[in-house]
């Protein structure tokens, strides 16, 4: 699904460098946790797969493509096949429930028809039957949280991204989240989730990838958050 | 679907500065303004250069009883003079056709030109006779009057030009601080444009970047920007088109409908075209490029 | 300390937004460019206004040997005629002073006036005598003229206020016409200005907060945003003066220095009292104006 | 130092109530963990105490100040008094680690000796000397987070809020952090600190009040994270 081979990403000159020489492999249907100190680079991981920034060196290649050499009218269509998450939610505070999951539809020329069926269908799945006429400030940050991922998910990507999607929720909630997300990952969706929660990455033995200074320091299958701990 | 969401978006810009874009909409109206008044006063003056070639004629006055000494030294024109004169102006390839006014035409046309006072006083023998000259090519006139002026039996062939060039001149003028206005300003309507869809993009920066995210087009993202652009360059200019229609209309339109004024002026009808059509596309291409520029840097896929 | 943590402040804000600053100055200028072309012209009106109350005279014309049947039916003015016209008019409240001319000095000055061509058949006889009257209220010159028109030995009184009436009125429509403008034009720099603080205000709002957040005062976290208005108005107000005294100096100035021009025109004194620091002063207080007002809303303490 | 009397606040018609009569009384020197899940109003609690907000009912008393009553051009004193770290640090990414700490002097007029000589020992404080000319994007979040403490602790406040100052932070530097302002606690500041991380309260054993949907349903001195758990 996605495969980094000796990555390096620096931000500018002078700087030193968020990713170096990332060699790294997620299969199709994976779930990663990627852990580390603070500006380790994870969320910099993440804005490659997505072509946010592109790499300075190496080659990204993400569900077959190469990233690197993606041509900017095509990017578009690579970030169809992705969903992202957030800490912070990033709904439109003027939109109902419904309208923020459809909106990622909309943009996309959807019909009417496939819109009116998919929404309801991705929030019952995330849990929200009965809130779509809601605005989000009338829902709690787990809610939110949940219509964030309705919203990466509606349109059914192979790959979800979530950067600290429970960083904002406390303990409770959190692992409501993980749920849906764990729940998201058995229909064969990858999923790669920056996270500084070490509670989180103990409890659900997944995958493990820990960042230090740009640097993939360990890997592990089932693994936990803190190594040297 | 998507064409309504682009005007939903578009619309949700426009309302959200609305301020910038009446700035917009009302620097663009001045700097079109400006730019369609040029072009009306440009249009006034080959207008009036149209007239004044069409009725341009050199007089040749000859030396008449009251002509004085000094201009003709040879006393009245003689019948042999006048004769070799219309020989001479008929042979010039410069002369088109060549009328004789007499003494008595020449009073004629003094009675009906002056009012009373002066004319009372006035007998045919005090006014000179004259040939008027149509020329093939009225610019090169100056090369008849001295061919003819000096000639034994010419009083004067005045220059007519004279009159009408500081009018020109003046017009000319005009055309150049309109334009020089309509320069400046359409300079403050394409920064306008470009802050405008600058504060758009930042008030809208969450739309956009969830838009991205969701894979939507670049053209889907940047169109609702440059529309917004173009509707309020587009509306700035229809209103500049109305006030220049107006302008003609009750300015223009009154002096024209006096008897006493003969001038062919610009109508509405030149408002209409070619000045609205050109002032809507000057509107237009500027927004668009402005949009372009601002959206390269503030608005990246 | 402070001023200097003010000054840079408010350089950082305009620099941030340097297209928009750009913007208000440049809108400001024309915007008060018209303001005072306004003022210009109104003062122009006033000194023409006030020359031609000081020179205007009723002329009162007397019937000659040449004056027709119609006008004149008792034949040409007699002694006693003329002394009652005298007497009249010095007897009546309105006249500051008379003075008669007579055939003489009628042809005296018709042929100082007017070129050879025309004056050569002229002879003094053919030349009406008049009284020239000067008012004590040149307002009340229609009652003077309706008083002696018609009388017996008056041939005409003629209304001279015929030829100056048309342009005043088209210099007070010029006035009303730029000032219009500069309202159009003011209304848009001071959206620009209320836009341009908001958009400071939101390309600055970390500073802001954490200003907010450390107990700064009201005063210092607004001060930099009026001043980054104030400035950019003053520099627009400053631009606008020297464009008018450019426009004076060359343009109305070369006018001045021709030998045949005799009216008095504005100069660039003019503009620089009271002129310029009369746009200095609006274009400030609309800044400021348009400062607080955006204030209120996008920074609240 | 603080004393909450039936404080409500309502943010506009139809919402409910982000704070719902909350009496509460913090007294000088404490150190209070404000916990809750997400949207119970722990950011409205500390918006009213500094005044960024108008409570709808109730009186707020800080510093022996009626917040309520208090004139607008009175706020800046208030504020002056009270420091405050957030989740996201809030610095000017270009000024340097010494003009972001020295920024909160210059506003208030402090003369320029007065600024040299509390900023560096501010910085020494905080642990980080020597990086005085570093940029924020130069430093890791544990590092930015230090400078924001620097800022708010720079006045010498009496009072200083932390909104989820570890949000952003692996649970390393977390601790960090922890013991920093454990150690400004103990020169007197009384502290207020809202968080998620169960593990941090748990182990401080510091009191915790727990809100819930804006009403106060726990208060405990040297309390843990969870009581229901
Ligand atoms: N736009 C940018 N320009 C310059 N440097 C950047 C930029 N974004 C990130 N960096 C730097 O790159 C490094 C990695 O940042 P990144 O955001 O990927 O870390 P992270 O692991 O996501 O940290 P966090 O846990 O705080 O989110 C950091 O040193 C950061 O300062
Ligand atoms: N500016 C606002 N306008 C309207 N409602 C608001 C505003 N700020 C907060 N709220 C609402 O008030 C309630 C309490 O919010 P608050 O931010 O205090 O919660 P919190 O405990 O800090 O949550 P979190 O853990 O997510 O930061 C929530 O329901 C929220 O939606
Ligand atoms: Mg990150
Ligand atoms: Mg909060």
């Amino acid at each position: 699904m996605i495969t980094f081979e000796h990555v390096s990403k620096v931000y500018g000159e002078g700087y030193r460098p968020a990713l170096a020489e990332v060699t790294l492999q997620i299969d199709k249907g994976d779930f990663v946790f990627l852990v580390g100190p603070s500006g380790s680079g994870k969320s910099t991981f993440l804005r490659l797969v997505l072509k946010e920034e592109k790499a300075s060196s190496g080659t990204v290649q993400v569900a077959g493509r190469d990233v690197g050499r993606l041509r900017s009218w095509k990017v578009p269509a690579l970030r169809r096949e992705i969903g992202v998450v957030f800490q912070d939610f990033r709904l439109l505070t003027d939109k109902s429930v419904f309208e923020n999951v459809a909106f990622a539809l909309q943009v996309l020329g959807r019909p009417r028809h496939v819109i009116a069926q998919s929404v309801p269908e991705t929030l019952a799945l995330v849990g929200l039957q009965g809130k779509e006429k809601r605005r989000p400030h009338e829902l709690s940050g787990g809610e939110q949280q949940r219509v964030a991922i309705a919203r990466a998910f509606v349109n059914r990507p192979s790959l979800l991204l979530a950067d600290e999607p429970t960083g904002n929720l406390d303990p409770e909630t959190s692992v409501g989240i993980m749920k849906l997300l764990d729940r998201i990952n058995r229909t064969g969706t990858t999923i790669v989730m920056a996270t500084h929660d070490d509670d989180i990455v103990d409890q659900m033995r997944k995958r493990v990838v820990e960042l230090r200074d740009g640097r993939v320091v360990r890997d592990e299958d089932r693994g936990v958050y803190g190594s040297a701990r | 679907m998507r064409l309504g969401f682009v005007l939903r978006e578009m619309g949700a810009g426009l309302r959200r500065n609305f301020t910038m874009t009446l700035s917009v909409v009302l620097v663009t109206m001045v700097s079109l303004f400006f730019l369609g008044l040029g072009l009306l006063v440009q249009q006034q003056v080959s207008i009036l250069k149209g007239d004044w070639y069409d009725r341009v004629q050199v007089s040749i006055f000859l030396c008449g009883e009251v002509s004085g000494e000094e201009r003709c030294p040879t006393g009245p024109v003689t019948t042999e003079q006048r004769d070799a004169l219309r020989a001479q102006l008929e042979a010039s390839p410069l002369v088109d056709r060549v009328f004789y006014e007499s003494q008595q035409e020449a009073y004629d046309n003094f009675l009906e030109q002056y009012d009373d006072a002066l004319t009372e006083n006035v007998t045919p023998d005090q006014l000179p006779e004259s040939f008027r000259v149509r020329l093939t090519e009225p610019d090169r006139y100056e090369e008849i009057r001295e061919q003819f002026a000096g000639q034994p039996g010419v009083e004067d062939v005045p220059d007519q030009r004279a009159i009408l060039g500081p009018l020109f001149a003046a017009m000319d003028g005009a055309t150049r601080v309109a334009i020089g206005l309509a320069a400046l300003m359409l300079l403050c309507s394409v920064l306008l444009v470009s802050t405008t869809i600058r504060l758009t993009a930042f008030s809208r920066r969450r739309e956009t970047s969830i838009m991205r995210l969701v894979g939507a087009s670049r053209a889907l993202i940047q169109l609702p920007f440059v529309l917004e652009g173009v509707v309020a360059s587009f509306v700035g200019a229809v209103l500049a088109s109305g006030a220049l229609y107006a302008l003609v209309e009750f300015g223009v339109g009154r002096l024209n409908d006096r008897p006493d004024f003969t001038t062919r002026l610009v109508e509405t009808a030149d408002v209409l075209w070619p000045t609205a059509p050109v002032l809507v596309g000057v509107g237009l291409v500027f927004s668009v490029v402005a949009s372009l520029l601002s959206l390269r840097r503030w608005l990246r896929v």
